[in-house]
C-alpha cells in the first residue's frame, strides 16, 4: 500500500481526489452513494455573499465527450450555507474547501472574512466562473485584477487561498504568477472552457444563456496542457481538473504537476469515478513499486 | 434512501408505437425502493450525459421495473438499440413521486404523448377509483390504454385529430369529468401547455394537482443544479430543481 | 433543390464545404477517393517561403473525441509548391486557397507576392500556427501584430486575403476586428486549442513536440461560441471550423454566423464527411423549404 | 490506383496467441488490388483516430484479406470484440508494399513478433525460394510458423528466451544465414532495434534490403503529413511520410 496523502499549503488530504466545485452540491447528494470520508476533499458550490437564483434553464447541453452548462452560481449565500450545510459538512472527515465568488472586490473579502472563524480548511477563489455577467470571469483573464482580489481577500482571511484559473486566456502562466506574487497559496485549473451549442430545430442556443462552460473528458489534453505550464512556472502547488474519467487521466494530470486533481463532470454520469480512481492509482503506484504518491507529481519528462 | 447505480438486465422488450419502446428490466434494488412517478436516470452508450425516464410501473413481486420511452434524439436511439438480454446502465430511484392518498379516494391521472407512462403505477394504486384521461397526437401513436383499462381504471382517450376517442385535448375530457362528479387529487404529467390548462381547470374546480416536469439534466440527484424550474414558494419565485425537488410538483407553486 | 453556392470575399464557392488547411495535403490524396470539383473549396496545406521539415515525431496523439497534431508546417516551400503542386490543382474546378504562414513579416509578404501572379483564389493567413518556434500563433495573440501582419501583406497582394485566428486568445473579436480594420476580407476560424497528452508508461509527452494543436469534435462547442461572437462583431464574411463531423454540424455553424464551414481532422476517420455533409444540407434545406443557404447563415436568435 | 473505404464483413476470427487475433474479411476490392506489404487503416468503435494494420494475407480467389494484430491499447480492444459476421469499417490499401522479385531470387523474410504477419504475403510470393526468419519472446507468444512452413519456406524460429527454436535474436540467425549462401533480397519488419541490426547486417553482406516501419497516423494516405520518419534522399536528411512514402523503405535510407 503506497502512501497517498498529500499536503496542499498546509492542508493535509487522505489522498489526492477532490469533487469539484459545482459537480457535488455540498456533498449531501453523493453521501447518499458512498461515505465522503473516502475523497481526499471536496470543493463546494461556489458561495457567493448573498443568496443567488442563477441563470434560468435551460443550463446544459450535451457536446461530443462533454458538457455546457451555466448555472450561474446558484446558492443560498454563505450565512444559509453556514447555518444549514455547515453542521453537515464539519462531521465529515475530509478536506472542506469553499468556493468563493463575487460580484465586487468587497463581496469576495467579506466571503473570507465569514468564513474565516468557520472550520472551513482552505478557500477556493473562483475568479473564473464564464456564467455569471459582473465579476467572475472578469477578475480572471488580467493579471492585475486577479492579483488585486487576492491580495485584498488576503487581509480577511487566515485559511490557505487556493485561486482558480481560467482557461480562457491567452496567457494563463502570467495569471498564475500574478496571483502567486499577491499571496495565493495554491492554483487550481482549469475552470471551463466558453462554448455554444445552438439547438437546428428552434434556430435557438440550448442554453437560456446563449453560452456556457465546457468540461469533461473532451478538455482534458488542454487543462494537461495548462497544468504542466503553470506548475513549470510557479513554486505554489498546483491542483489540476478538466475531464477526468479515469484513474490514468488523473495519473497523467499529476505526471504533468498537479498535486492533486479535481473531478467534475464525470460524477454526472458515474457518481463513482472519484472512488475507481483512487483504487486505480493506489493499485498502479503498487505495481509500479511506487511507495509515496508525492513521487509521481510533476514527473514527465518534456522532449 | 440511496440512490444504486449498476447495470441491469433487461427481461422484455416491445415497440408500442413507432419509435415508442417499453422495456423490463430485472433491478431488484430499485423495485423495492422505487414509488410511482420516480425516475431512473440511464446512461446510453457514447453519451455523456445519462437520460432521465420515469418509472411506468414496478413490479415489486417480478423485482422488475418498466420503462416506456420515445426516441426523440442520439440518446434514446441508442438505448433504443438494447435488446432481452443486455443490460441498462441504471441510476435511481430518483426524484420526489406522485403523493399516495388511501386508495379509495377518487383520483384523476392525466397523461399527453409521452407523459402517459409515468401514469400508469399511480393509476395501479387507486384501481377502479382512478380516472384515466390519456391523449394523443393521433390514433396510430395510442399506448398503455389496455393496461389502465385493465387495472380496473375508468379509461377515456382524447386525439388531437380525432382519429379514435375524443376529438380534442385532453384538457375537454377534464372538465367533463369534473362536470360529473368529485375528486380528490388530479396526477398530470405532459407537455408544458397541457399542464398549465390541468391545472388551471383543476384551480377553477378546487382539486389539487400534482404535475411531473422535465428539465434537462446533468446529475439527476441535486448536486449539480442544472434542471432549474420556475416555482412559488413562501410567495418568493425561485428556482427548484427537477430531479430533487420535483419531478413532481404542486401545481400551484409551479410558474408556467 | 436549394442554391448552395456562397461568396466569400467576392470568390464564388459552389457549395459553402471545404476541406481544412493541413488535413487534406495539396489535394492529391482525397482525388483518389472523390473528384475535388465536389467541395466548395480546398484550403492548401500552410506555406512558407522556404521548404520545412516540420517537428520530429511522435507528430499525433488521440484525445477523447479529438486529436492533436504538431506537425510544424512541413512543407515544400511556395516554390516547389507552384511548380510541382500548383498544375495539378490548377485543373480542379474548385476555389483553391493558399494558407500562408512565416517566421517574419517579410516572410508572410513574399509568399503573398509571389503567388499574386498564380491561380490562387485566395489567401488564407495562418497566425495561429500553435506548433512552430517562431511566427506563428505569436503574431495572432495581440491585435497589433495580427493588424500588422494583413496591412503589410495588402501592399503584396490583390488576392482576397482570409485571416485564420488563434482559439488561444482572451478575446477574439477584438483580433478579428484589428485583422478586419487592416484590411482582412474575411476571417477564418478557429485553429487549434493548445493541448497535451502523457503517456504514463513511458512519462513521455507523446507528441515529440511535447504539446500541440487539438481538433476534432471536442472542440465544436468552442468553436460555436467563436463563430457566434466575431460574426456579430465583424462585418467581414466569416468562415467557421472546428470539429465538424455531420450536416448538423455544419448548419449549427452557419446559423452560428459561418458563411462557408471547414473540414478537417473529421476526414482522417471518414474521408467522406465533405461530401455527406454538402448532401445533408441539401437535402435538410429541400425539407425546409428554404430556397438558398445564405438564409440560414446567422440565424440564431440568442435569447 | 484508388482507396477504398467501407464496411466489408468479417467471415473467420482466431485467437493465436494471448492477445493476438487473426481475421479473415471479405473485401474483394482491396483483395483485387492489393499488394504484400501495403496496409489498411480500420476504424474502431468509440475512437477518433484510425488503426493501420498490415495485410498478412491477401487471397484474391476468396476476395478476401487476413489481418493479424495484437492488442495493445484501447482500439486494438475494440476491435477484438469483433466477431464473424460483424463488418470492419476498413480505408486501403495503403502504402508502398514490399517490392516482389522473380519468385526463383532468394529472398529472406525477416519478422520479429506482431512484425511476423505482414512478411507472410510476401514469403508466399517466393515460396520455397524464401527463407523466413521469425522471432519472438517466448514460445507462448509464437505465431504462424506453420504458415511459413506450408508456404514451402525454410523457416528458422528464435526466441528472445529459448523457450522454442534458436536462444536469441532473428540477427543471429540471418548472420548464420548468409553464411550459408547468398540472397538477393531481406525483406524485414519488426521494431526499430531489430530492423536496424538487419539493414546492418545485409549492409555487411551487400544484401539490399527492405523494411516496414511503424509510426503514429492520422489520415493514412499521405494528406495530414503526421507520420513523419527520418530518411535519407539524394544525401540530405529528411522527413518522409510513413504511409506514403512507405510502410516499406530501402534499408539504407532509413536513419535509425
Ligand atoms: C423526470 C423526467 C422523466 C422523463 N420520463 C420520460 C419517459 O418516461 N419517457 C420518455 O420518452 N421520455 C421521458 N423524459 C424525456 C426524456 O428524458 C428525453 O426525451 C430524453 O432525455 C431525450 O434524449 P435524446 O438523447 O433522445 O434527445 P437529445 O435531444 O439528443 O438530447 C440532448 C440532451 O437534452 C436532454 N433532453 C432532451 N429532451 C429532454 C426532455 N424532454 N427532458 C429532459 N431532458 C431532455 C437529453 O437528456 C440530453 O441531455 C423524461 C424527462 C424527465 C426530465
Ligand atoms: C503501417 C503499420 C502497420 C501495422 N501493422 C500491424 C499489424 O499488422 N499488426 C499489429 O498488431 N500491429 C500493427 N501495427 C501497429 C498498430 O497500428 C498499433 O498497435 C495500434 O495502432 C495500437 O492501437 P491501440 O489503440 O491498441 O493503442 P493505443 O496506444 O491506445 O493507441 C493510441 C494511438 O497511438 C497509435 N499507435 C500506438 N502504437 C502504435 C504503433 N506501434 N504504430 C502506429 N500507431 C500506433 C494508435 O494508432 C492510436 O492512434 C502497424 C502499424 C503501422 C504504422
Ligand atoms: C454543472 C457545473 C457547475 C459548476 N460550478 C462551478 C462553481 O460553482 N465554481 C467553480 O469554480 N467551478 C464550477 N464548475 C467547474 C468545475 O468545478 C470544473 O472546473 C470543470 O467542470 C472542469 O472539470 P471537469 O471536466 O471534471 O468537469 C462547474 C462545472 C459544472 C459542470
Ligand atoms: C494534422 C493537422 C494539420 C494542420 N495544419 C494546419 C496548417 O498547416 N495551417 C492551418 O492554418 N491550420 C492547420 N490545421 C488546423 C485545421 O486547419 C483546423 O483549423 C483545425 O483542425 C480545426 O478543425 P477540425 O476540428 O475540423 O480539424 C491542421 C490541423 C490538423 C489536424
Ligand atoms: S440534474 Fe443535477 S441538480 Fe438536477
Ligand atoms: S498519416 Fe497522414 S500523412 Fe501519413
Amino acid at each position: 500500500m503506497a502512501k497517498l496523502g498529500v499536503n496542499i499549503a498546509g492542508v493535509s488530504f487522505k489522498n489526492p481526489v477532490i469533487t469539484a466545485s459545482g459537480c457535488c452540491g455540498f456533498g449531501r447528494e453523493y453521501d447518499k452513494m458512498y461515505p465522503m470520508e473516502k475523497l481526499g476533499g471536496i470543493s463546494l458550490k461556489g458561495m457567493t455573499i448573498r443568496e443567488r437564483q442563477g441563470n434560468p434553464p435551460p443550463r446544459i447541453a450535451e457536446t461530443p465527450k462533454g458538457m455546457l452548462n451555466s448555472v450561474g452560481l446558484q446558492n443560498p449565500g454563505v450565512e444559509a450555507f453556514l447555518q444549514n450545510d455547515m453542521p453537515f459538512l464539519e462531521k465529515r472527515d475530509t478536506v472542506l474547501i469553499a468556493n468563493v465568488a463575487g460580484s465586487t472586490l468587497e463581496d469576495y473579502c467579506a466571503i473570507a472574512e465569514r468564513l474565516d472563524s468557520s472550520k472551513i480548511d482552505m478557500l477556493e477563489v473562483n475568479i473564473s466562473c464564464p456564467n455569471v455577467k459582473e465579476g467572475g470571469v472578469a477578475f480572471g483573464t488580467s493579471c492585475a485584477s486577479a492579483g488585486n482580489v487576492v491580495s485584498h481577500m488576503r487581509r480577511y482571511t487566515t485559511k490557505p487561498m487556493m485561486v482558480k484559473l481560467s482557461p480562457n486566456v491567452t496567457d494563463i502562466v502570467s495569471i498564475a504568477k500574478a496571483v502567486q506574487d499577491a499571496g495565493a497559496d495554491a492554483v487550481s485549473l482549469i475552470n471551463t472552457l466558453l462554448g455554444m451549442r445552438i439547438d437546428i430545430a428552434t434556430r435557438r442556443p440550448i442554453l437560456h444563456n446563449n453560452v456556457g462552460g465546457l468540461s469533461g473528458p473532451a478538455v482534458f489534453p488542454v487543462a494537461v496542457r495548462m497544468v504542466w505550464q503553470v506548475a513549470s512556472q510557479v513554486s505554489i502547488p498546483v491542483v489540476g481538473m478538466g475531464g477526468i474519467e479515469k484513474w490514468q487521466d488523473a495519473v497523467e494530470m499529476m505526471m504533468a504537476g498537479a498535486r492533486a486533481v479535481q473531478i467534475g463532470a464525470a460524477l454526472f454520469y458515474d457518481p463513482y469515478v472519484p472512488l475507481k480512481v483512487i483504487e486505480g492509482i493506489d493499485q498502479w503506484l503498487d505495481q509500479q513499486g511506487v511507495r509515496d504518491i508525492n513521487e509521481i507529481v510533476g514527473t514527465v519528462k518534456p522532449w | 434512501m440511496s440512490y444504486i447505480q449498476s447495470l441491469f438486465p433487461i427481461t422484455a422488450k416491445k415497440e408500442l408505437a413507432p419509435g415508442i419502446f417499453d422495456y423490463t428490466v430485472y433491478c431488484p434494488p430499485i423495485a423495492s425502493q422505487a414509488a410511482a412517478g420516480q425516475f431512473v436516470h440511464i446512461r446510453a452508450d457514447g453519451f455523456t450525459l445519462r437520460r432521465p425516464i420515469s418509472l411506468c410501473q414496478i413490479d415489486r413481486q417480478r423485482q422488475t421495473i418498466r420503462l416506456v420511452f420515445e426516441v426523440r434524439g442520439g440518446g434514446t436511439q441508442e438505448m433504443s438499440h438494447l435488446s432481452v438480454g443486455d443490460s441498462m446502465d441504471i441510476l435511481g430511484p430518483l426524484g420526489n413521486g406522485f403523493p399516495l392518498l388511501s386508495p379509495e379516494n377518487k383520483v384523476i391521472v392525466v397523461g399527453g404523448g409521452i407523459g402517459v407512462p409515468p401514469m400508469v403505477e399511480t393509476a395501479a394504486h387507486y384501481g377502479k377509483n382512478a380516472t384515466a384521461i390519456i391523449g394523443f397526437r393521433n390514433s396510430q401513436a395510442v399506448i398503455l390504454k389496455s393496461d389502465f383499462e385493465s387495472l380496473g381504471c375508468d379509461t377515456r382517450l382524447a386525439t388531437d385529430d380525432g382519429s379514435a376517442g375524443y376529438h380534442g385535448f385532453v384538457s375537454g375530457l377534464l372538465k367533463e369529468r369534473l362536470e360529473q362528479g368529485p375528486a380528490d387529487l388530479i396526477c398530470a404529467c405532459g407537455p408544458m401547455p397541457m399542464l398549465k390548462s390541468v391545472v388551471s381547470i383543476a384551480q377553477q374546480a378546487n382539486v389539487p394537482t400534482k404535475v411531473s416536469l422535465e428539465e434537462r439534466m446533468g446529475c439527476g440527484v441535486g448536486a449539480c443544479l442544472v434542471c432549474a424550474c420556475r416555482t412559488v414558494r413562501d410567495g418568493k419565485e425561485i428556482f427548484t430543481h427537477v430531479c430533487k425537488d420535483g419531478p413532481v410538483f404542486d401545481g400551484d407553486e409551479v410558474v408556467f
